[in-house]
């Protein structure tokens, strides 16, 4: 159900919502942060989707790990590192394939959201990214435990984002620049979530629309 | 408004590091065809650890200033206030690798630590060992117990002198790591600013401070303080800032302590006399003694106005380290 | 509205010195009962000449802070901007005789040049045998023809370097002006300011220079300089810097030089690097070649915005003597 | 006519008239240089009225080269500095004397003026304190010579002084802070010559109340 023609459209997809999204990421981490994050996401998925357009490459996990690879160079802030992290990580997990199943794709998430709590030293709860992928890790595999239809994986998938986002608002920041606001972060958006809600929303792009 | 001397300000980074490879080809190249991955000219040096440090620029001399015969041997440069990437960082690893495994020296922000620990694991692919030592000792960042949390500022010197000292003598790498540890338990800083910076690309202050108010214990990056006040003496801003360092490691009577006046960047080098002058008036007074004193620019911020003060105490193993000549484009000394 | 480090106005120069002899007792000692007075802390040092200098305080590093080995013996130190007095002079003079007479190097400022002449006059007196040397190698001060009317400023660095490296020789008085002389001939510079200084006592700005204005050519008290006009870019106004410079030595293909960029006080080192970028090109392009780079804070005017550019030009003898190793509290350099 | 209880009154007459005049030294000296002029004059004469008032020195001209060193000492700008090169020259120009005569206080300014002349490197027509002293050097010398009285002495040397500020005025500065004005400084008065006017005022403060 998704190959690295997918991942291609959903690259492209987290890229355009990125772009679309600059100037609310931007606000939401000068809230709490540097305000770069708006720039270092645009930065990270427009510099992938331009090396990877034309690629050939027909392994999907050696696909997505490239992708990773390629952030991590382009944008070497910790949200750069850290979805560079998730996106090595989970390509990883996936090698020697050429299309990923239901539970291929939560086993990618799964990797993705464990190597950046191991990469950030972090566990959920902590108000940060980790907080939108471990819920959608979790998500995804028991829709592909149940056997869930596409419609009802990305459904389910999405609304854990966006309930991660939301508990993560009412979290204090433990790491990085927000972590000395400490009470003060209490009820604001954590920026990293708010990416992250965004990269789970364009993965699934290509799928919702091939299902469409 | 600002007034810097620049041209494109996304050239920013990259023209300062043409100029400082221009100034001193004798001392410094760079490599992997990347101008952020700065080494010492004689890299690799055989048989000694090599040591690596990195952050975002902005804070000349910190950190590519003090890679050089005694302290460092290679440097990653981020954009302004922002980390390099592994990657360069990588390259910076294999660049001087002399054999005995590198080591990492830097700042406590996360950015950081997480490309830091991204290259080591790429390193260790590459069969190069890696140790990394995350530097944190302003005292204003955390409180006491949360030392782990503290930010890394100009108290990074001394890690840098006494690994630097110590790997020259050909000691390996969990031995250059211990001296590292030991150098960074043993010093506290907290620092005080006036004034705001801008970042070239922002081209606006990213925060600011009051006319007539100051900010005890701000970090380099504007990150806040412990309180924001009405601007005191310098007597009574070094005053409150040696109550709080001195209870915290605690330095005490009979202690030999090594002190760095560091200027943030836009204050007179005369202010930071008169800072000093009650540092040394202080710690006399509570019989702690001074082997030796910097006073200059270590860790800056741009044109920051204000200072910090860190003390190092010294046994005679860091003080015999701390003694010996080194030589990098931004700071020489003879063997005292 | 003031912003600066500082108890009472009025005790800035002396709390600053006391910072001073605190920071550095080794290096440095007062004579005479009076702080102003500064000398190393070994003199006089016998069988050599002394070699004395003065000024006005608020220029740190200068003007005593290149008193140490290979440099100067001792420093007359005034207020804020303002002459020391002529016994000041006389008494560093008297504690720096080693025997072999000693001689004045300063900065062409009128209020300077009488106390010097006037402490000359005391000093041959007591039996002291004085010369003196005058630096004045700004450019923008007086036009090509009138060179004995220029300012003194970073240039004199270049002075006490190699004339101190010539009298630890054991060469004499005459033998120790005559380098002087001819490393005061060998240098031009010219500045560039941004922004203006607050003198503590005044509490104002002395003079203003408007948003988005620069002016080239400034003075270290705020002298006019050349012309005020918009802020240019870092290469548009070292362009215009070395165009100045250049021509009026003359410095040309096959020359071989050092160059100092150097900080007025609030401007990143950053900056000066950016800038040293494009001298380095211009230099390259006219076939000059240049022997060693000197980027810092060496003459300064307490938090003024803005960096001057000194060109030396170098043959065997000043390269031998430049090369030679020096230690003070403010600059330390291996022999090269 | 002029003993060293007169030149005391001198001296504190010359520290009355720079305190009235501070302002407007401090006005002429920030037009031309950098305003310390009203600050280091009064310091000067306040500190050589101070540790000269009980003095027992019987020699005037003894007395009057230490005034110049205690200015010298108090007051290290340029004024000062030529102002107490003035007095040390002229002291020594009358030494071993207990009282001096009209010619012997035309000595004195003579020495006074070349004393500065020297010290600064310069000569009359430089706008300086000198267009000042050298006049008032020249009327002593001829009014000594054709043996005026007290009064008329008193007034050549006010009218010469007055005329030499004058004449500065409309020179163009050569010298210091100033001479960086170049073309600016003419029609400006001279700071230098202004204090000058109020040195010779002052000198001759005691002879014109004895002569009342
Ligand atoms: N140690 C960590 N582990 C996981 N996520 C982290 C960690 N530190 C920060 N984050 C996430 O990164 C976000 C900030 O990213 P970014 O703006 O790139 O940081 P910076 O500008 O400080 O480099 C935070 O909102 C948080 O979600
Ligand atoms: N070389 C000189 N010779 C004689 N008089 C001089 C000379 N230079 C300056 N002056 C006099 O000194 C005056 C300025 O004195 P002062 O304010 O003390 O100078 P500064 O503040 O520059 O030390 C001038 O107005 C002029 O009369
Ligand atoms: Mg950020
Ligand atoms: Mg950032
Ligand atoms: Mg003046
Ligand atoms: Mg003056």
């Amino acid at each position: 159900m998704f190959d690295v023609e997918a991942a291609k459209a959903a690259v492209h997809a987290i890229r355009l919502l990125m772009d679309e999204n600059q100037e609310r990421l931007i606000e939401v981490d000068s809230a709490l942060g540097d305000g770069d994050l708006g720039l270092t996401m645009t930065k990270a998925f427009r510099t992938a989707d331009e090396q990877l357009s034309d690629s050939d490459e027909s392994d999907i996990g050696t696909f997505l790990a490239k992708a990773g690879m390629i952030m991590a160079k382009a944008a070497p802030s910790t949200m750069g590192t850290l979805v560079a992290t998730g996106f090595m990580r989970g390509g990883k997990m996936v090698k020697d394939k050429t299309e990923l199943s239901a539970s291929d794709i939560a086993s990618f998430f799964r990797a993705f959201s464990d190597g950046i709590i191991e990469r950030g030293k972090t566990k959920p709860g902590n108000k940060t990214i980790v907080d939108v992928v471990d819920p959608v890790a979790t998500a995804l595999e028991e829709a592909a435990a149940r056997g869930d239809g596409v419609g009802a994986l990305v459904e389910a998938a999405e609304s854990a984002a966006s309930m991660g986002e939301e508990a993560a608002r009412q979290m204090m920041s433990q790491h990085g620049k927000a972590a000395v606001y400490r009470e003060q972060t209490i009820g604001k958006p954590d920026p990293g979530a708010t990416a992250g809600v965004l990269i789970v929303r364009g993965f699934f792009e290509p799928v919702r629309s091939m299902n469409r | 408004m600002m007034k810097k001397f620049l041209n494109r300000p996304e050239d920013f980074v990259d023209e300062m590091l043409q100029g400082i490879l221009a100034a001193h080809p004798d001392q410094l190249k760079y490599v992997a065809d990347d101008l952020r991955c700065i080494v010492r000219a004689d890299a690799p040096v055989s048989s000694k650890v090599g040591l690596a440090t990195g952050g975002g620029s902005g804070h000349l001399p910190l950190f590519l200033g003090y890679v050089g015969k005694g302290m460092l041997d290679g440097c990653a440069v981020g954009g302004v206030f922002q980390s390099p990437s592994s990657e360069q960082m990588l390259e910076v690893t294999k660049a001087i690798n002399g054999g005995k495994g590198v080591l990492y020296i830097y700042g406590n922000y996360s950015g950081d630590i997480i490309n830091f620990d991204m290259a080591a694991e790429m390193a260790e692919l590459e069969d190069i060992s890696v140790a990394s030592y995350v530097a944190g000792e302003d005292v204003a960042s955390a409180p006491k117990g949360e030392e782990q949390k503290r930010r890394g500022v100009a108290g990074i010197f001394y890690v840098y002198k006494c690994a630097g000292a110590k790997a020259d003598e050909g000691a390996d790498l969990a031995e250059v790591k211990r001296i590292a540890e030991k150098a960074g338990a043993s010093v506290r800083t907290m620092g005080v600013a006036l004034s705001p910076v801008i970042v070239p690309e922002v081209g606006k202050p990213s925060f600011t401070i009051g006319e007539g108010e100051m900010e005890i214990g701000m970090g380099i990056h504007g990150e806040p303080g412990i309180r924001r006040g009405k601007l005191l003496t310098a007597d009574e801003v070094v005053q409150e800032m040696m109550d709080k360092i001195i209870p915290d490691l605690p330095f005490g009577k009979g202690d030999e302590v090594s002190v760095l006046v560091n200027g943030l960047g836009a204050t007179p080098r005369e202010e930071l006399y008169v800072a000093y002058r009650k540092v040394a008036e202080i710690l006399g007074q509570q019989g702690i003694s001074v082997f030796k004193t910097y006073v200059g620019e270590f860790a800056t911020s741009l044109e920051m106005t204000g200072f910090s003060l860190s003390v190092c105490k010294l046994d005679a193993e860091l003080k015999a380290l701390l003694s010996k000549a080194a030589r990098t484009p931004f700071f020489e000394q003879v063997q005292l």
